[in-house]
Order: structure tokens, then C-alpha cells, then sequence
């Protein structure tokens, strides 16, 4: 299926979880469809068709 | 000075973002030795965590994540958020951004912002303008310190308003940070003296010729500062007064 | 820095009016670990040295005779003389005051008086007004550095006019030291931005609510003050400039 | 004799020095008559009735 | 300029507060040819009207009643709603104070009286804090101009951050009126330089030494003030430039 | 005010440098009515009078001739007298420069140039420093005014150390006229209300974007200070003060 | 009966409107229990007892 | 003769006076070597070769 990561579009196959879909857990935080997903919930959370993941971690900021 | 539950010793704080490269932002919070160190929440181009977290690890720095580019109410909860799931504090530097250009707060948006974070379990410090008025309301909804602006983000213009940091001071007993404008060491001094509890410098160390050089200096600056308030300043005479005796003059 | 023959490490002097006893001052020295120490020259009761004399060779403080309250050119050249022979040093802080009520310096007797005292073999330091034309006229008279004054002895205003003061660091090459106005930690600090080699601090110490706690906080500001000159600030701009990344923000 | 020391009239025996008025060399300087005596000279500088001698010593200044 | 549905053509607004007697505020409002007069409702005590009522009646000026000393947008509105009746105008000067001792507006509540008050066919003038961003949100919930301070009421502090009121200048398209901390004429020009509509002054005029001379120097500072600035100023440069010329100067 | 032997009227005066054309120059004339308008003394090609002389005469205006650009006390008499043997008046606006780049004065020679030039029977207006000592060693010297700057000839900069013109006023006994530095009209307000007697605007007016606008706009400017500080202005407060009753407020 | 007026209680005729309180109508308003009452609406707004009747005009104000 | 006229070479009849290479009697002043000249003295003020002679106006100053 498509969804989007990043903002940018890609195929993934189905089922996806979204701790399929990021491998790390330390240091990254993840919002499907503008919600955030706590890092427990990530491999219960499926993935459909069309999804908006935002993956996000700490850069050099003010 | 307790922030939430963290006790923070450094009175200097430092924000990350403008320099080249991580191996000098080590040199830079080794010569600031910061209190806290903000960062802000970007997407993560491999979806793992960037190289900057390790670095603050090492240097056992407590992290601040802030909620920079946030325009509304919003887009700061989550981005603060995100920013807990991310680097495991309930620390924020609330921003909520009323105009792109100017960036400053809007703060409106920021007291309804504060009071859902602080009911989230955050211990929020919000980014806001020198208005004593909107510090009480922050206050009022849970707020563990105000960041109050001495000008502009990155115009180090200093502080073009001091009355008003002190109406801020007066108005709250949660700590002061002064947030935004710092330029240079004076200006660090002047915002202790006028009763802040530290100073968050970014754009004035980052973008400083000599970025390691700055932090030191504004190092040094804060403690000068915040002594000098202790230590009870004299009062500002339009007049002179001799610092040497009048009396015992010689007939010459 | 070199002034005259003798080598001076420390960019905070002193001076020693207004303190209620010797003890402070041996406490405020310690803290303030002066370059120079200035005292006043007046009329012995008993015939015989003071105890300041005795304090000053104890702490192994070079010191700075002045000529304050003198009116004219003569009496000032006169007074130096006698410090000079009390004293044993060549240095003399030249001081011509115009005017009772301001004390600002009469910058034509001034002038006359040091071009007078460096033919007798004087170390010249003028007390004068940020006048980078005067400050040009008493390097070309000998003198062996420049005391600007920030603002009105004892005022604490600070530095009224910053940018007199950079004219006068621009216009000669000889030690620029901040003498007069300063009040607190972020005035010494400025000074030294803007390109002052030393701050002298009297009053703003000894009429401190605590003289010691100023004089170290003041000791901090000119040392913060010059290394953030020589760390290039940042320049100021009327607009904001962000010190986070813009690119990668995420959609919320 | 009748002199003036830091402005006060004082009997003083005659003949009298400078280096008799003044007991001490060190810390302090002298003035006769407005104009400054070196130390060495002192011992050399005989008094005159009416001469007027200023004694001075460092005080805490600005 | 448009006011709502009333052309004001005088950029100088007084406030009546302060005055010994009706007699001098005719005066006055002779001498300043006030664009708009603002007045504060209080109790009655013959529950009729005021003698204030008909002296601005016979003297044909535009009145707007305040909401001065309300601490809630609940009790503003109320007393906005009380001025209307009583005067039979729907123009009303929105104060939702924020602290008794300061003074300052609760932007917070001014905002929420002002989408009130306009609902209900307010033409709505509200006193602000020199804040682009409430500006902004006041003018999107229908305000007819806003009114920031320049320091705070009766202080005489002048405009403490011109930037502050540049930037109110560039946010909104309504009429920006300076309102609070004028203390004499150069206050008054600059704020006309800085993009400001009109001034109010109260405080400046009521309370000066001759309040009826007062008035008539404000009424021309703020003709100045508005000149100039359509006038173009030269550039701040921190060179100087000569004006003379410097070529065909004689050998002498 | 009187000057010398003339009456001067009106409290603005008027450089005339930097104008593209005559024709502009007498409007400007005639919007400012100047009360002394200054030239420079030049070489004429044609060894003739130039046009400049006959626009003056007719406008009937009392003329001022400078010495700008003499860098040395000798060449500013020269040049005084040259202006009074072309213009016929024994006025003369004294600037003996001491520095080409900042055209600051040269004080020292400035006094000097002023006694010779008095005993010659000039009436002397010298262009000095903000320094009261200066200033009266100036009028001891006879000088009929002094002329301080409010910052660098040209900066726009306006009166950066207001402290410093009020010293010089209380100094001095004759019309002080605030020379150099004036950028747009609340700086020639603010000069007003500091005591001056006048205001002498050069390059604020003739590199305005509109010339005549600005010369109308500092004729109200210097009418309004003027006025201002006659009528003695309210007190600074550093905190607030109700500008309406307290009393009787409603029960809302 | 006993009504507040401006803060002050007065003893008024039972009936009574908010009219015959308050002879004026141009220059004045009148708060009925904290609520803003229109002129034309005072002749038919009885008073009871324990009302708070608030009545303003314009005073001078910054 | 060769002079210097407001610094430029120009050759003038021998004799010339001051008065007869400058026309105008209003307006200009005149200096010649330094010295200024006052306009009654110009006629019998002779000139030499090699002098220098400034002749000034008035022109817009600030």
C-alpha cells in the first residue's frame, strides 16, 4: 500500500505496523495522521492505504 | 533554581541551532556549561534518532525541546508532544508563534496552549512577550518558569524595554528566563540585574564569530550579573557625587 | 597592558573612597584583585603616613595617586608632584575639574597640565570626557593612557553615550580605561565591548549595599565584557532571524 | 616663630627645618610655601616666621 | 481619518481626567482642537447628569467614553454598554486592566470584550499593549483602530520601545492611536513619526504646570510629528556627513 | 532672542548645504523662516558674488557665515573674516574641526580662535562639543552663544546624551543653539524642552526626501518644544497613575 | 421597600419603576442587578425590594 | 606677471592691482598671500609676481 512518510510518499507491503515501519525506539517519535503514537503502541498500530506518518527526532534548534 | 521536578544549577542557558558542526557545539556547552540546552523537533530523514542526542547524552546535558515554528495552539501540543516521546522529559519550551516575521508569541494562543500541556503532565515554560499581565495568566495556568523576549529572536538587540522585565519579575515567583535578543556579554549582565533567574543565549553564541569564546564570556557575564543584583547596586544620581574627600585639601 | 614602565595584568581598578573602614577595602582588593588602585592625596594630622599606605604595601597593589578636587592646572601639577614624592610612583591620575557641581574636567587646563607633568618625567593618566579631539590632543601631549568618563562621578548612569566612547578607542592607541559613571556589572561590561582596555569602579563598589560582592561581580563583567569583544558579537538586525531550522517541520 | 602647617598656626622653636617639623620620610610629602620640598631636602630647608607648610599623605580616594 | 461612521480630523485626543475645573478643560479643549475627548463613566450622585456632559455639547466635540478601572471584559463590557446610553454614541475606548498597579491591559480579556462589543454594534477603540500580534487579532475581531501604549498611564515615560510601536504600525491597517505615557511635545512628534494616526494625551496635559499651554504645545508636536514623518527623515548614519562642501576651500 | 546686535525672531535656523537647486533653497526659506540661515565661504570661479548672496537679500534673511571644514584655529579666522569683509556682518558661526572624519570640534582651538576673534569684534557663535565647561570658557571668552551638538553634522542621529545638553544650558548664561545631529522633529522638540533657545537644522532639511515638508514640520517642532517646556511638563513616574477617578465606579 | 442605589440603600414607594427613581433620561444609564436597562424601558421596570439600581453619567477621565 | 588666482596660474599685466583683477566691490572677499585684504585697500593694493590670491564668495553651508 501508499502512505505518506515525511511528507513524502511510499510503498509498503501489507500488513505494516508502524514498528515495522521505524526500527528504532530511542530517540524518535512518531504521529499517525497528526496523532501521536506512544512508542508501546507502535507494533499494534496498523497501517492502512494513505496514512500520514510523521517520524521526528532532536536537531540543533534555539 | 527547581524547574518542575529537575533541579537546574547553570544560569545559563543555551539554544543549539545556527552552528556548523556537533564537534563544536560540544566545545560550545563545555565552555557554557548550560543549565539546560534547547533543541527543537524536525522530521528525521532515516527514521532514527540524529547524532545531536548522543551527543547530549555524553555530555549529560538536561535537554529543553522546544516547539519552535508552531503558529498555533495546535501544532505546539503535539510538536510538545512529540518532543516528550522522543527524548523522555516532560519539559517544553512552549512557542506558539503569532507572526512569521517577527516571531513573536502569540499569546493568546500560548496561554490556552500552557494550560492543555500542564494538564498533559508537562512542565511547560512558555516563550512570551515582557507583558507582566500575560506572565500572571501563564502562571496561573500551571507554568513552571516565563521566558519573557528582551527583543527580537536573533536581532541581539538586546533588551529594548528593561522597565518591562522587571514589571515581569515583580509580577510572578516562578523563575524568570530571559528568552530572545541577548547580543553580547552586557546584555546577559543587564538581564540578571534586572532580576531574571537565567538567560537563554542562542543566535548570540551560535552565530558569534567565535562561538566558543561567547559562551564563555556570556559564562562569566550571567554570574557577573546575577552577583551585581545581590550585591545591591548604587542608586542613579542626576547628580555628581565626589568618590574622593572634599575635606583635608591641601593650599597649593 | 603597559602603562609607563609597569606592567598591569588586571582590567578592573579601583578606587578607594566611600568605604566606612581599612578592613573592607583589604576585603574589597582581595576581591576585586585590582590593576590599580587610585587614592587622593590630602592633609596628614599627625604629620605622618596613613594607614592606607601600610594596607596597599601589605596586599602588593601598585597604586595611582590622583589630583581629584583640584581647580586648576597648577594646583593639579602641584598635587601630582606631592604624590610622586609620598608615593614613590610617577603614575598620576591627572584630574582638572571644570566644574564643582558635575566635576567634569576643564579639558584645556587638562590638557596644559599633563603636557607640564610629562616634561617632569610623569606616567600621565587624564581623567578627561569621551572627546576623541581631546583624547588625540593629551596622546600627542605624552600621556601614557585615556580615562573617559561614561558618565558623572559617583552618578552610576553608566555610559551615556556609547558611541563617544568608541570614538575615543577608535582615535587613539594608547589604553582607553573607563573612569566614572559606572554603576553595576553590565556598565563595565559595555565599556569593555566597546573597546575600553580597563574599567576603574569606585563608588560603584564602596557605596554598594556590599562593597566585597560588587567588586567580585564587577571583577567577572570586565573579564566577560572582554572576551566577548574579542568573540566578534553578533550584529543587530531590526528583524528577527530564527535560530531553529525552518526546513523539516513536520504537518500537525 | 609663627607658621602655618595644613593651615593651622603652630609656635615652632627657632631655628627650625622642614626635616624638624616632620618626623617622618616615607608616605609623606611637603609643600612650603606652595612649593614641594624633596625629602632629601628637608634637613636643609630652614623655616621662616609666617612660612606656610602643607604635610600631605594618601587617603582613600576615587 | 474614519472612526466607524465619524470623520476625526484632529490627530491630537485628549483625556478630561485630572483637571481642577470644567473652566480650565474649556480651555483646554479650545487650546487643543481635540480630535476626540474621552471621558469615564461614574456613579451619579443626583442620579442626573454630569455638568462634564454639557460643556462637551456646547463645545462640539466627538466624545468616547472609556471603560477605565474595569478588571473584567465582563465589567467593561457592561460599562461600555452604560456609556453608550448615557451619551448616545456606540464609540467606546476598551480598557480591560490587568493589574491596579501597573495598569496594564489583560490582552487576554481585552480580546474577548472587544468580539463582544463589536457583536453587539460597538465602533471599538481598544488601549493595548504595543503587541503586533493582539493588534492583529483585535482588528480581525472588528476593531475600528487600536490604541497601544507607549509607557505606562499618567508615567510621562514617553514611548519606551519605539520598535515595539513600528511594528503595531506594519501589523494592522486601521488607525494606530499612541494612547498612554506621553509625557511632553517630542513624545507626541515622535510617535507621529513612528506611523501613528493620532495621540492621546491626558495626564500630560491635565496634570502639566499650565495644562491650557500644554495642550496648545502637544496640538503642534503632533502637526510636527505628522509632517516629518510624510517629510521622509534622512538615514541614521553613524559617520557624519558634511554639510558644507568640502571642495573650494581657499588656502589660508 | 538677541544675538550681538540683531534681534533674532524665530527659533529655528537653517543650513543651507546639500539643496540641488536656489529655487528649492527659497522655498525652503519660506517655509522655515529661519531666524539665521548660514553659508560657507568659498572660492568663486568668477571672482564675482554668487547668486546665492542676491536669493538672501531678497528673502531679507540674516545671514550667518561659517568656517566650516578649517581645521586649525588660524584658518577659521582667516575665513571669519573673509565672510565678514564679502556679507558685511560680524556674525560669525565658529567651527575649528578636530577631526575630518567625525567633524567633531577641536575645543582647545576653538577657544582660542573665539578670544582672538572677539577682540577682533565678531560677535562669535561657536560650534562646540556638549561639554558645560567648554561652554563657559566659550561665553568667558565673550562669545554671544554657544552652538553644542546633539550628535555627529549629518548623523540624523539626534541628541544622544540629552544629560549632557541640559549641563550646558544650565552652565551658561547666552542663547544656546543646538547645532549637529538633528534628524526630524521630535529631536528639534526635544532640544526645546532641554532648555535650548534654538535649533540649527542643516542636512535634516536639505536631504530630506521633501525638503520643504521637513522645514515646516521643524518650524512646528521647535514652536511645540518651546512651547512644552514653558508650560512645564508632568514628572517621570516609574510606576503608573490613574488618569481617572477611582471613585465611584459601579457595582457591574 | 429598601433598594441599593449606587451602593447606598434608600427606602422608595412601593410601587415603583425605575423611572420614577431616576427623574433624567439624556446624559445618565441605569444598571438593573448588574444589567444595563434602556431608557425607554424604565417606566415598566418595577423595582423590588433588595434591588441594586446603579445609575452613571460621564465624568472627566483619561 | 604669473599669480596664483584661488590656486590656479594666470598671467596678469604688470602693474595690476588687487582691485583692478577682481571687478566686484560686494559680495567677495579677498585674501592675498594669506592676508585678508579689506575691499577700501584693493585699488592701492599692488600686486607681485608669484603672489597668491584667494578670492571667496558665498555658497550653500551648513
Amino acid at each position: 500500500m501508499k502512505i505518506l512518510v515525511n511528507g513524502d510518499p511510499r510503498e509498503v507491503p501489507t500488513p505494516c505496523s508502524l514498528g515495522e515501519l521505524v526500527p528504532h525506539r530511542s530517540g524518535v517519535a512518531a504521529a499517525l495522521n497528526g496523532n501521536v503514537i506512544r512508542g508501546m503502541d507502535w507494533d499494534h498500530t496498523a497501517l492502512s492505504d494513505g496514512d500520514a506518518v510523521e517520524v521526528l527526532t532532536a536537531f540543533q534548534g534555539g | 533554581m527547581r524547574i518542575g521536578t529537575i533541579e537546574v544549577t547553570s544560569r545559563l542557558w543555551i539554544g543549539t541551532g545556527g552552528l556548523s558542526s556537533l564537534a563544536t557545539l560540544r566545545d560550545v556547552i563545555d565552555a557554557a556549561d548550560p543549565g539546560l540546552v534547547t533543541v527543537s523537533m524536525r522530521r528525521s530523514s532515516d527514521l532514527g534518532p540524529s547524532g545531536l542526542i548522543a551527543l547530549l547524552r555524553e555530555r549529560h546535558v538536561d535537554v529543553l525541546p522546544n516547539t519552535a515554528g508552531c503558529l498555533s495552539a495546535r501544532e505546539a501540543v503535539r510538536t510538545a508532544q512529540l518532543g516528550r516521546e522522543a527524548l523522555g522529559t516532560s519539559l517544553v519550551k512552549l512557542e506558539v508563534i503569532g507572526d512569521e516575521r517577527s516571531l513573536l508569541p502569540d499569546v493568546v494562543g500560548l496561554v490556552s496552549a500552557a494550560t492543555e500541556l500542564v494538564a498533559d503532565g508537562f512542565t511547560v515554560l512558555p516563550y512570551t512577550t515582557a507583558d507582566p499581565v500575560v506572565a500572571r495568566r501563564l502562571v496561573d495556568a500551571g507554568c513552571a518558569a516565563v521566558m519573557p523576549l528582551g527583543s527580537p529572536i536573533g536581532s541581539g538587540l538586546g533588551i529594548t524595554d528593561p522597565s518591562a522585565i522587571e514589571r515581569v519579575r515583580a509580577a510572578v515567583d516562578v523563575p524568570v528566563v530571559l528568552d530572545a535578543g541577548i547580543g553580547t556579554a552586557s546584555d546577559a549582565a543587564l538581564a540578571m540585574e534586572l532580576g531574571c533567574d537565567a538567560v537563554l543565549a542562542a543566535t548570540a553564541i551560535t552565530r558569534a564569530e567565535q562561538p566558543v569564546a561567547m559562551a564563555k564570556a556570556l559564562r562569566l557575564a550571567v554570574m557577573a550579573g546575577h552577583r551585581a543584583r545581590a550585591a545591591g547596586r548604587i542608586p542613579r544620581l542626576t547628580e555628581a557625587r565626589p568618590s574622593s574627600p572634599m575635606a583635608g585639601r591641601a593650599a597649593l
